[in-house]
């Protein structure tokens, strides 16, 4: 058991708690953070357990998965923090309704 | 001349091709309508292209880069893919024409690139065989389809686009960390390769639930529809038509890659509550469509029902099963476009999709209630219709396997596909109190659905030749004949 | 059905010439049943009966065979028809003769077309040589003399015309049993071999009652003869002059042809008729003649002659032989109780006109009407099982289904369901419910492999 | 959400319940992983030498899974064409950046620059590369949007556009020119890789910087004009 | 592709292309409108006539299309196909000339016969389907072509007749698709054979097959109007006269007829379906509807309800027929098939008639209309007697036969059944007769039109008429080569001798 484990445990930990926060919270904002944080807690299962193997370099394919993923969390959060805008000006709320209605 | 023709990468045209496309659209926004038009028409030449060359050659395997799975990303094409590509063109090449005719100028900027770059999302997806690449190809496809929902404004569209979009991440992330654990388990990204190694281990067990939950999450199964009616029923016309038609089907497709390939080994359990949430679905989306007093909320709630058929053959598993519910998967698209198609004609001509109040509207324009009703004729699966033909199948299937409550529930969708269908065309027979305010429908929106819905229904007559195409590669084992 | 195996005899005229006077004796009738054509000719009726005429003054018997006619059949004309022809073609000439139809547009039409229609059916039904020809035949009589008998008439016709009806199907249908019947048994339907094959037929007791039946029933035996009083009471007295020489008389030409008289032994059949036709004749002579007008009384003269002729029949069935030797008058006895009672119809309406009976209708005994309001029970009792009980729980389930769908439970059942699903939390947590259970499931699966 | 408390607590309370069981599960799941099931290291360290860089992870990202890098830039793109559909540039409060603010930009918008340059040079033997140079740049221009300034009206049509295709665009051409003269779509001859994915690079830098500048920006730049 | 195999199709091609066209035809083309129809009507008529001529020589019409994976589209005539085949070409003939006369000058009509000619089509492709997959197939398309025309008014009973008609009839498609599948994964395959092809089937699966068999006479049994799926028909007369008769007599009930014919004949066989023990309940359900349609024919006053209660009395003839299943009550059941088309034409023509002239519905209000439309009531007056069964009408050949079948099946109790229906059909269809013809006319009727020369217009007297006349024709000329009844004999001998 080395520290590798523990970053992947960590990762797994972000993304549990990422998608409690995303479950309670209703502020979009919120929500959006809490996307962001599962997403880091993705990266960092995937990017931690790349060096669980101590003989070798760290395996560098995740790496780059990660900087590929880091980009595409980017661009969605930032396309989800327009349409949060966009959703306050109609709304006036910066929550979902409950339900749509006709 | 065919040597040639058969040498090109078809299956390298047909991603890159959308992608200059959507990029010379966003260059170039004047004349996007003229661009995206020539791309649509160019990719439906290529995907004629790559199946050209599979019934010539058989499977393609294309190493991109050169430099083959593990380390590189293969591109590959069987039947299952070239069904999908087919689909996408059928469905594409008609949201164009209808798109063209159906976007203000402003709006027809943005759609555009934004339509391009998802078509080149679901080429893309269909053609992978790497699993993080086909999570890049979800985003995309998920963004995009998110600016499309979007583009529509208003509340509603607004609201359901950002429920979209959450949901869409979030089924994205328990994808990606099903990858990841695939990943560190088994060292590889690539589809075929996984498919060799795998052997049942806690990742496994936890990878297969996230990824299968994710992309259910994304597909929209009972329970987990919440989201698609309102994000369906919101977009502009041409969008619920293409998310309906193939947006979902992409992460399905997905799915069925995992169960069909990576996953094989038939968890009966699993796949009789695959088939359970299905029925589910089946019922629930039917009941709910029937209950729907606006027009696109209905077709949206069909596609819930219809996703729900998609799911049936899990439980069956024969290949006569995945090819029905692959042809019900195929004809849906197209039978599915056509309605929202048809909705948006009359939204557009009477002002409201109020479903009590369609008399006039209707009597107005018989071509688009020509293609609503052949549209219906295949979602509820009556002769003859891909849908029919398709449903055929999924009951042999059933009754072959001696699993015969499948088949009680095809017959129930079926009945109440046919109530809230009629529900929409007996409304539109009724003679007119008042007279609406028209409004214009160009032609070829009319047509571009009575197309589509025709060729729906022309599915029923030529699925021996469909189903040899899907037969290539044998994605799911032999031919289901008799 | 196979050939008639009438054994041909030698013709006095050539077939063809035979064949267009058979046919055309019941066809020149149904032509000129059209009103566009009697309208233009003087005296339809009387040229109507022209071919009938030529007929009887040929002494040969002639036949001819029409296999493409209905189930095959033929018309010819032997030495019993001939009897009946004679007397129809009387009756028919005096009714012509007063029943003036007059040409053009107008109401009468209606009356000339029944009239011909009436003839030819009697006229096919006297030269039919097998059951289903005079069957096809005698219905036609049937329904159009009622029409004959009601048309312009006044409330009392129509009722006669009504219970007249109501015998005539039934008749009709027992006919039709009796036919069907014989048809099982035999293949030959034709009067020379039928009744003697029926004989043979392990059916030959339905047969004969259903014969009997249908027979009794169409010329008014005994119990069966509501409907001639009536009739004679109430119709214009040259439809009461058809009354005998029409449906009656043909009923009983029917009787001789249909029964297999002088072939076969039927003691009980043959004691019935008898019994019926002795009542019969008591009936009408105490119970008749003492209670009716005077206006009705041909009508139970008739009665005790067909109850005289059932009696016959009855002695004919329970004794081959007997008729077999007095056979022979039958028809002798119908022609005379037909000219009887013409001249007793000619002469009460004679008395009648010049007010020497006092015209009108009295109250008929409620006994007569028994049938009738059997009738109204059965479409009452219908109307109470059809249309209260049947729609009625029809129409509560109806209205307990639209209550069902209608209460709001199912409604709100839906849409708190959908809600519910649409529910951020709820939604994500069955999402997460759904994995776990997808987990728990390979899990499952896995340790089972081991 | 949380109007009716009631469930919302029984329900947060299941979800609690679930969501440590899979967070157990899961943890389980990654311990349980073989340590020995080695990744694709070996193989990228084989290929290195042709793959034109000597970063792994370049290599990688721009090479042997450059197509993954492509539809990225893709991904990119439309999400700031999703920005842009809806709507103008939000209504911020115009604020006058403040004297620090305004010092600070001008001192270190061209460092940045630098910086990314920097980076992209660094990325193909070390770590670096377009990504982190674009991100670099992108800050730049959040820094230069925050202290006020806006682009030129004449750039903010067709040659704002061109530079945000700029990446998505060489990536297709670099892998897409190879495919016209006959080899395989992104398989770059060995001699040229190196040329040819600093290129590469270099334009993804420049569009993935202006994109998440102009993604900051929140809105179609244009939008005045067009009205 | 050859003659025989082209003939089969172009027969149902003949009235679809028309049909198609007509669609795109705006309302004011009544003259373009009118030539393609007939065009459609005279060229299928032909191809009928020439059809039902090579089938009598022996001449093998087929066609196979591939449709699914194992089962072809099969188009075959053999000879009971050619009776139903003609009696729908021969009555769409007529139908056509009267709706033309009856449609004149209304909304939709472009609408109203391209869906006319897509009836045709459908029905005339489920007389010759050669298989099971095949008959669904038009089936089911005669279900979505007829809805358009069931609610054609667009008035809110129309709009509920055809939801009700729906209801229905999607119900028994599902039942029968249900039916057709099972029975394919049972026996792989679904091809129509004389005497069935089921009797070498294992004993194991007898249960199922029985099961199966109620399935598929549910889901006929729907368009037929046997006894508990019934309840559309008398709805459905909301519907425009021509439509009506269409319902009645050319196409819809008759398909479900059909239908039961082809499955009790050609798919079980008569001789295992009796084996099986189905035949005598089929028969027994087909005699309680006969008697019960009858007896709420009694208590309509609404002229199209009787009728049509009197068709699903009618229809169960043919039911009833072949369920006996014995040769001549398949002549019977099988010659009633044209007969009663003829005769309920007929009734339904002279229905329409008394509407569009005078507005009479009811027969209440019928009160010495003989005097005003002689020919109609006429007309009406030979359907009624053929209802009836009174010789020599085309009627009294069907009962007349299906009689000599009880007997001879020894189920002399189905006489019984005849005897009572022939009570009540006299006993509803006579008083209709005697209110026209014997009771004093109104001085006004509730709205009258008047068209020129004859009673009303010639289009629509003409159809009444011609049917009349058939009626009595083919009761008269049973025996006549090429009749109906002569036909049936035919299709018979193939099934029965050994």
């Amino acid at each position: 058991m080395s520290h590798v484990f523990l970053y992947a445990l960590l990762g797994v930990g972000l993304f549990v708690l990422g998608l409690y926060a995303l479950i309670v919270h209703a502020h979009l904002l919120r929500k959006i953070l809490a996307i962001n944080v599962m997403g880091t807690g993705v990266f960092l299962v995937l990017v931690a357990l790349a060096g669980r193997n101590q003989d070798t370099l760290p395996d560098p394919v995740p790496h780059a998965m990660v900087i590929t993923g880091i980009v595409v969390a980017v661009s969605a959060t930032a396309l989800a923090l327009i349409l949060m805008l966009k959703v306050n000006g109609a709304t006036g709320k910066n929550e979902l309704p409950d339900r749509d209605r006709d | 001349m065919i040597g040639d023709i058969v040498a090109i990468p078809w299956v390298v045209v047909l991603i890159v091709l959308p992608l200059m496309g959507g990029m010379a659209c966003f260059l170039f926004p004047t004349i996007s309508k003229s661009l995206g038009l020539m791309t649509a028409l160019a990719i439906f030449t290529a995907v004629g292209g790559l199946s050209w060359q599979l019934v010539e050659e058989g499977a393609q395997r294309y190493a991109i880069g050169g430099w083959g799975a593990s380390l590189g990303i293969d591109l590959y094409a069987d039947g299952l893919s070239l069904l999908m590509l087919v689909m996408a063109a059928l469905v594409g090449l008609g949201v164009s024409v209808y798109s063209s005719g159906y976007f203000s100028r402003d709006k027809a900027n943005h759609f555009w690139p934004l339509w391009l770059f998802l078509w080149g999302a679901l080429n893309a997806l269909f053609l992978s065989a790497d699993l993080f690449n086909l999570y890049v190809t979800l985003e995309l496809l998920g963004l995009a389809a998110v600016a499309l929902v979007a583009l529509a404004g208003g509340r509603g569209a607004l609201t359901s686009a950002m429920r979209y979009l959450l949901v869409s991440l979030l089924g994205s992330l328990f994808y990606l960390l099903g990858v990841v654990l695939l990943y560190h388990s088994f060292g590889s990204l690539d589809i075929a390769i996984l498919a060799q190694r795998v052997e049942p281990s806690p990742a496994v067990w936890a990878a297969v639930g996230l990824m299968s939950v994710g992309l259910l999450l994304k597909t929209a199964l009972f329970p987990m529809h919440f989201w698609l009616p309102a994000a369906h029923a919101s977009a502009p016309a041409p969008v619920s038509a293409l998310l309906s038609a193939l947006v979902v089907k992409a992460s399905f497709y997905i799915l069925l890659r995992l169960w069909l390939e990576v996953f094989p080994q038939t968890n009966t359990a699993f796949s009789q509550l695959l088939g359970l949430l299905g029925a589910a679905a089946v019922l629930w989306g039917g009941l709910m469509a029937l209950r729907q007093t606006r027009l696109k909320m209905l077709i949206a709630y069909s596609t819930v029902a219809q996703l729900g058929y998609l799911f049936l053959a899990f439980p069956l598993a024969t290949s006569c099963a995945w090819t029905g519910m692959l042809y019900l998967l195929f004809s849906h698209a197209l039978a599915k476009a056509a309605m929202f198609m048809a909705a948006g004609n009359i939204l557009r001509y009477g002002g409201h999709d109020r479903i009590a109040d369609l008399d006039q509207v209707a009597q107005r324009l018989p071509l688009t209630l020509a293609a609503f009703s052949l549209a219906g004729v295949s979602i509820m699966g009556l002769p003859p219709s891909g849908g029919f033909v398709a449903k055929w199948l999924l009951l042999e299937a059933s009754m072959n396997s001696g699993q015969w409550w499948w088949a009680i529930v095809l017959i129930l969708g079926g009945l109440l596909a046919a109530a809230y269908v009629f529900r929409v065309i007996g409304y539109a027979f009724t003679q007119a109190e008042l007279p609406h305010e028209a409004g214009v429908v160009p032609a070829r929106m009319e047509w571009t659905a009575l197309v589509l819905a025709f060729v729906a229904i022309l599915l029923g007559f030529i699925s021996p030749a469909a189903f040899e195409l899907m037969g290539i590669g044998a994605p799911f084992g032999v031919g289901c004949a008799g | 059905m196979g050939k008639i195996n009438y054994e041909p005899r030698i013709h006095a005229v050539n077939d063809i010439l035979s064949a267009f006077l058979l046919i055309s004796v019941p066809g020149l009738p149904l032509l000129l049943a059209f009103p566009a054509l009697h309208r233009r000719l003087p005296w339809p009726g009387l040229i109507a009966l022209l071919p009938a005429t030529i007929l009887l003054f040929i002494s040969a018997d002639i036949f001819i065979e029409l296999p493409w006619m209905l189930l095959g059949g033929g018309l010819g004309i032997d030495s019993v028809s001939r009897w009946w022809l004679a007397m129809a073609v009387v009756t028919w000439a005096a009714v012509a003769a007063f029943l003036h139809v007059p040409g053009g547009r107008g109401a009468c039409n209606r009356l000339a077309t029944l009239f011909l229609l009436t003839m030819a059916g009697q006229m096919g039904a006297i030269l039919a040589t097998d059951m289903v020809s005079f069957f096809t035949f005698m219905t036609l009589m049937g329904y159009a003399f009622i029409g004959l008998l009601v048309a312009d008439g006044d409330e009392r016709v129509r009722r006669a015309g009504r219970v007249y009806l109501v015998l005539l199907i039934f008749a009709d249908i027992a006919l039709l049993e009796a036919l069907l019947v014989a048809a099982a048994s035999t293949n030959d339907l034709g009067f020379a071999v039928a009744a003697g094959a029926m004989t043979l037929s392990p059916f030959s007791v339905l047969y004969l009652s259903m014969a009997i039946a249908g027979f009794a029933l169409k010329t008014g035996v005994w119990p069966l003869h509501v409907w001639l009083p009536l009739a004679y009471g109430s119709a214009r007295p040259p439809v009461a002059l058809l009354l005998w020489g029409v449906p009656v008389a043909t009923g009983l030409f029917g009787a001789v042809r249909w029964l297999p008289l002088g072939e076969i032994t039927a003691p009980i059949p043959g004691m019935l008729l008898q019994a019926v036709g002795a009542v019969g004749i008591l009936y009408a002579t105490l119970f008749g003649l003492m209670r009716a007008q005077w206006i009705q009384l041909p009508a139970y003269v008739a009665i005790i002659a067909t109850g005289m002729f059932a009696m016959g029949l009855g002695a004919g069935l329970r004794d081959p032989s007997v008729w077999n030797q007095y056979g022979d008058s039958a028809p002798v006895f119908v022609v005379l109780v037909g000219l009887g009672l013409a001249i007793m119809v000619v002469g009460l309406a004679w008395l009648e006109a010049s007010g020497r009976i006092p015209s009108g209708f009295r109250k008929t005994a409620g006994a007569a009407l028994w049938l009738e309001r059997w009738v109204a029970a059965v479409v009452r009792w219908g109307c109470w099982l059809g249309i209260s009980i049947l729609p009625g729980l029809r129409a509560l389930w109806l209205v307990k289904w639209g209550r069902l769908w209608k209460t709001s439970v199912w409604q709100r059942a839906f849409n708190a369901g959908e809600h519910f699903l649409q529910r951020w939390v709820f939604a994500i947590t069955l999402f997460l419910l759904l994995g776990m259970t997808f987990v728990v499931l390979l899990l499952l699966d896995a340790m089972s492999f081991l | 959400m949380t109007a009716n408390g009631q469930t919302g607590k029984t329900f947060r309370l299941l979800l609690v319940l679930l969501l440590t069981v899979m967070a157990v599960g899961l943890g389980y799941a990654v311990l349980e992983l073989h340590s020995s099931a080695g990744g694709l290291s070996k193989q990228v360290a084989t290929n290195l030498e042709a793959s034109g860089v000597s970063n792994p992870v370049t290599a990688v990202l721009l090479n042997f899974r450059g197509y993954d890098t492509l539809l990225e830039m893709a991904v990119l793109l439309v999400a700031l064409i999703g920005v842009w559909s809806l709507g103008g540039i939000p209504d911020y409060r115009e604020s006058s950046p403040g004297p620090v603010l305004d010092t600070l930009s001008r001192l270190l918008v061209p460092m940045l620059i630098l910086v990314a340059g920097y980076l992209l040079w660094v990325g193909t033997h070390a770590p670096g590369g377009a990504f982190q140079a674009g991100s670099v740049l992108g800050a730049a221009g959040v820094l230069l949007l925050l202290s006020g300034w806006r682009l030129e009206k004449i750039f903010a049509g067709l040659p704002l556009r061109v530079i945000l295709i700029l990446g998505l665009g060489a990536f297709v051409t670099a892998g897409g020119g190879f495919l016209l003269i006959g080899n395989v779509f992104m398989e770059y001859p060995s001699a040229l890789a190196g040329e040819l994915i600093l290129m590469v690079e270099a334009a993804a830098t420049l569009s993935i910087g202006v994109t998440l500048a102009a993604l900051f920006l929140g809105g179609r730049p244009e939008a005045g004009l067009d009205k | 592709m050859s003659w025989d195999t082209a003939l089969p199709l172009l027969i149902v091609v003949s009235s679809l292309i028309p049909g198609l066209i007509i669609f795109f035809l705006a309302e004011k083309q009544v003259a373009a409108r009118i030539t393609l129809n007939m065009l459609g009507v005279l060229v299928k008529l032909a191809l009928a006539g020439v059809m039902l001529w090579g089938v009598f020589h022996g001449h093998h019409y087929e066609v196979r299309l591939p449709l699914l994976p194992g089962l072809d589209l099969v188009l075959r005539a053999d000879r009971l196909s050619m009776l139903f085949v003609t009696l729908s070409t021969g009555l769409w003939f007529v139908t056509t000339v009267y709706a033309i006369g009856y449609l004149e000058d209304s909304p939709h009509r472009s609408r109203f016969f391209g869906f006319f000619s897509l009836c045709v089509t459908a029905t005339v492709g489920l007389a010759l389907a050669g298989n099971l997959l095949t008959f669904l197939l038009f089936y089911e398309l005669l279900t979505l072509v007829t809805y358009p025309l069931i609610v054609h008014r667009g008035t809110e009973a129309a709009r509920l007749a055809g939801r009700n008609y729906l209801i229905y009839t999607v119900g028994g498609g599902a039942l029968l698709l249900l039916a057709t599948v099972w029975l394919y994964t049972l026996t792989g395959t679904l091809e129509f054979t004389a005497r069935g092809f089921l009797s070498g089937l294992d004993a194991v699966h007898h249960p199922a097959l029985v099961v199966i068999f109620v399935l598929l006479i549910a889901g006929l049994g729907v368009k037929a109007a046997l006894i508990p799926f019934h309840g559309w028909l008398p709805q459905a007369m909301v519907a425009p006269a021509p439509v009506s008769a269409l319902l009645h007599a050319v196409a819809v009930v008759k398909a479900g007829a059909f239908g039961i014919v082809r499955v009790i004949y050609d798919v079980y066989g008569v001789e295992f379906a009796a084996s099986l023990g189905v035949t005598l309940p089929l028969a027994i359900l087909a005699s309680v509807t006969i008697i019960y349609g009858s007896l709420r024919a009694l208590f309509q006053d609404d002229l199209k309800r009787r009728l049509a209660f009197s068709t699903i009395s009618q229809v169960s003839y043919i039911v009833l027929g072949v369920a006996v299943a014995g040769p001549m009550a398949t002549i019977g059941g099988l010659v009633h098939l044209v007969h009663q088309g003829v005769q309920k034409i007929t009734l339904f023509f002279c229905a329409g008639n008394l509407a569009e002239t005078l507005g009479i519905h009811k027969i209440s209000e019928m009160n010495g209309v003989g005097r005003r439309m002689p020919w109609t009531m006429a007309a009406f007056t030979v359907g009624a007697f053929g209802m009836i069964g009174a010789p020599p009408l085309a009627g009294f050949i069907s009962k007349w036969y299906l009689g000599l079948g009880a007997l001879d099946a020894d189920q002399s109790w189905v006489l019984i059944i005849l005897v009572g229906s022939s009570l009540l059909n006299a006993a509803y269809l006579l008083p209709i007769l005697y209110t026209a013809w014997f009771k004093a006319p109104p001085a006004s009727w509730p709205a009258e039109r008047f068209f020129g020369r004859y009673e009303t217009a010639w289009a629509l007297l003409a159809p009444p008429v011609v049917t009349a006349l058939l009626t009595l024709v083919l009761g008269l000329l049973a025996f006549a080569p090429f009749s109906p009844l002569e036909w049936a004999r035919l299709i018979t001998s193939r099934e029965f001798t050994p």
